[in-house]
């Protein structure tokens, strides 16, 4: 059975080109990059020019890319780190209700150790209002952290207004763009970000990897204590292919991000509109226009989330929910709360996020089998009415 | 990619969700039980017809998860031919093992099954005008 | 011109079968272990297949393990968690002098943060005193931290004998196995080591890959926060290909480290007695017994280390020099100064670390090359006696 | 694997590293320059022959990294036909320069070959009895 994968938002494939540059540094280029002798100066050129290409992805100099494991240390970093070195100054940070859980459980545990954490509310969008954010802002206000856009709904939010706001302000700003970077224009400049996250496996790069721009000048702690690798800020032996996978990955989508985006939009409306049309109590959730080009999220009413994700695994389509009922907890997805959909309505919400191996003929598959599934879900539901 | 099967479910809970057994509302039944929330993701219900006190027949709706959609499943088919109390003694974990095992945070959804059947015979026994023969009922599925 | 490759001990070239292991999973199974679909399942079996691959090479069990982006990660998760989830005990660490910076410069950062360390003195091999760990310890103290052997000199720490005072004492225990997992036999429980690091790229693993061994019911903080990858210890999408190469490269690491570590040691001790023969006012650092069957480090007296790397570099082999003159602080290494030595004789350090690729003829290079070039070097040098 | 060249060196510099120009003792220099110091792993003696004012011949001996190395050597080169007074003015960015670069952990080093240099020139005003037409000696290499 073909896959129908449309779940790119969890992780995407791996672009052919990137493994072509990757495999090089698997085999003969095996050096250790700070390493004097040339097996390892061979390597250390092929990470310098990733992390040009990482730079010039989001507009950055390649002085200011520090290279993670991947976004969710990208983010630990630039809250906890920020938290650690600025704690003098205050002990307040602002971010919203509907981050990553990297960012909202890095919160979590900065409360434990005596911050103040905002959690910005959001319209029915999933939409931050830029006046609330100015309006949380106190003179104890050392961090404000705004994702680009969501995971789950695909909205995507007013940063460069939060941006200038947190600049104004003279406060410090993170960015989430582990959703954006590569997808859409992301510049760190327009952004006023003093960080910002990426992550490789979100761009067609290899997962393991992932990177934290800090503007040059900004105070932040190091995570991890060690070598003098990534220029002191992040110890620990380059993870090099990865490395050079993500670099490539960079380039690949800067050149390429504008076509693949108009693309994108075409296939993600025709989806999700066929799908609110042909299926009844069904509604979009996250902003119908200010949104990633490659998400469209939908709830169903009586039916919950993780039947539907299996059901259609059955016909090899791979989508998501965001409802957490297939983890131990059975909290509904935060983000559609925050968004004030009831949790009857959370469960049973469903993501499809397109990537650009996505085809029409994926679009078809979903758009045959979905109603049929939804309607055998329902005649099985205790909720649906009689 | 190959398609080696979702979750980390078993093949049977695989073919339980593929092909629900003994879907749908049953026409007067003898017992019905009702257990879950909607706000937690998972509701059941689970009809039964008694002959004899033996279980003829039984059927289920479920909003819920695989695992609540394969335990219902399964539940409904390991009570019939089971008299009334025999089907009281049906643990969830007889459930999730009859279906190959669960995975251990799938193991609460059993749970929901073992009480529907549970309130299904309470419902039964109350029908009748009789006392069922434990001492209180199933207490309500909470989070 | 053929690269003859000592310098293992700053990384393995990856094994070919490695590479073979891990190339599905940069192309095919590129799904996010923690999605419910097949794409995801498919490649979380592959990621508990590794786990319990790196749980075999150390004796401990699968749940025990938790794969993080390697040494560094693994290192400081060890101190630092340990220290923020017992900190309500006791604020004491003991620590060896030798240790790896990971390890320095985590009880560095921690010691700013209240907590007192104890860096253990060694003797002129490198060697920690049981008795002296025994000594230091205090109602105060919460870990003891001990490498299993030494990155620089290769000396082999009693561990064990070390393990059974922290048991007995009721004080937890690390052990930084980066140096022997997958190259001497390494066993969690005859340690009595409650955690223990790895890193894959010492081991024909790839870049990017580490574990730490958390014995069950080990009381940690995470270092990053966040999904519940790793049941929720170690959160951030999993670097999959890395994992399933890291336990292909267990596996082999396994099965033929007895085989190799016999042909290495044969390797090793001509190398090192056919160069401090070759070669007057040479010495050999490190036990001269207890050590790594791929280390050998020798000091020349009059010549510093990095020009003898590269002057070997030019007949392409590549070795390392313990001296850190090649970073921007001037000191030498730390391990060979806690071994006694004079700052001058620790700058003319080499270390040649063997691995499963040397072969006799790698040696024959080396023994011809460096009288020669440390000859060269001592014409040129002010300090050698006219 | 690829031969690409050590450290983050020019080609400039690995040639000199290979193969150093001028190395050794002089017999009877007019001026000797010695600086740096053991502990921190770089010494370097630089000798110089000087006629009419003129250097016209330069030597040197060196303890320490590729850097190092690279910079006596080729500081050497650079003070030969010049005069003594035209050689103070030679400063260790020149001689990085020279070298088509260094990297930046590796600047340190080239301020020995400019400070072994002045040393050895106001050793040779010294042997010739008269005062150097700077004010004060170099400063001691200390880390
Ligand atoms: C918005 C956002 N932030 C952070 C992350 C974490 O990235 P990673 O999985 O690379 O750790 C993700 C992806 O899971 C994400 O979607
Ligand atoms: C003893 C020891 N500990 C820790 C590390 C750090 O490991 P990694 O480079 O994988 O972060 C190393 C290697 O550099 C090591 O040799
Ligand atoms: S019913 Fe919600 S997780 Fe199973
Ligand atoms: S002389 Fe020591 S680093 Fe150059």
């Amino acid at each position: 059975m073909k896959l129908v994968y449309l779940d790119n938002a969890a992780t995407t494939p791996v672009d052919p080109r990137v493994k072509g540059a990757m495999l090089p540094y698997l085999e003969d280029h095996f050096g250790n990059p700070s390493s004097v002798h040339s097996a390892g100066q061979a390597v250390r050129h092929a990470v310098e020019e990733a992390r040009g290409s990482v730079a010039a992805l989001i507009g950055g100099r390649a002085d200011e890319i520090y290279f993670t494991s991947g976004g969710t240390e990208a983010d630990n970093w630039a809250l906890k780190g920020t938290a650690w070195a600025k704690s003098d100054k205050g002990n307040h940070i602002i971010t919203t209700s509907v981050e990553h859980h990297a960012v909202i459980e890095a919160c979590h545990y900065l409360s434990k150790h005596g911050f103040e954490i905002t959690l910005l509310p959001v319209d029915r969008y999933g939409m931050v209002d830029p006046e609330d954010v100015s309006k949380a802002v106190t003179p104890k206000t050392i961090l404000i952290s705004v994702m680009h856009a969501n995971n789950e709904i695909g909205t995507i939010q007013p940063v460069a207004e939060i941006g200038k706001i947190a600049r104004e302000r003279g406060v410090l700003f993170h960015v989430d763009a582990v959703q954006t970077a590569g997808h859409l224009p992301v510049n760190v400049n327009s952004l006023n970000a003093d960080m910002l996250s990426v992550s490789g496996h979100k761009l067609y790069g290899p997962k393991g990897t992932g990177a934290l721009y800090i503007r040059k000048g900004t105070r932040i702690d190091s995570l991890l204590s060690g070598g003098s690798q990534e220029r002191g800020k992040r110890p620990g032996t380059e993870n090099v292919p990865g490395i050079v996978g993500f670099g490539k990955a960079a380039d690949i989508a800067r050149t390429e991000m504008a076509a693949e985006t108009e693309r994108l939009y075409l296939l993600r409306d025709r989806l999700s509109s066929e799908l609110l049309d042909r299926i009844p109590d069904s509604q979009l959730n996250g902003h119908p226009a200010v949104r990633l080009p490659n998400n469209v999220n939908i709830s169903f009413s009586y039916v919950e989330g993780e039947s539907l994700v299996l059901n259609l695994d059955f016909e090899g389509i791979c989508a998501s929910t965001g409802s957490a009922c297939s983890s131990s907890s059975l909290e509904p997805s935060h983000v559609l709360l925050a968004c004030g959909k009831i949790a009857e309505e959370a469960h049973g919400s469903l993501r499809f996020s397109l990537g650009k191996f996505t085809r029409d003929s994926d679009i078809d598959a979903v758009i045959e089998a979905l109603p049929r599934i939804v309607k055998k879900l329902r005649a099985m539901s205790p909720l649906a009415p009689r | 990619m190959t398609h080696s099967g979702p979750a980390a479910y078993s093949p049977l809970v695989i073919d339980h969700v593929k092909n629900p057994r003994n879907i749908g509302e049953m026409d007067r039944p003898d017992g019905v039980g009702r257990v879950g929330n909607p706000v937690c993701g998972d509701v059941m219900e689970l009809y039964i017809r008694v002959k004899d006190r033996i279980i003829t027949d039984a059927s289920f709706k479920t909003f819920g998860c695989g695992a609540a959609i394969a335990t219902s499943s399964m539940v409904t088919e390991m009570v019939k031919g089971k008299t009334v109390d025999e089907a009281l003694e049906i643990s969830n974990k007889a459930v999730a093992e009859a279906l190959g095992g669960l995975p251990p945070v799938k193991m609460h959804c059993s749970v929901l099954a073992e009480e529907a059947l549970k309130k299904a015979v309470e419902n039964y026994y109350e029908r009748r005008g009789e006392k069922p023969p434990f001492g209180t009922a199933v207490k309500e599925h909470h989070h």
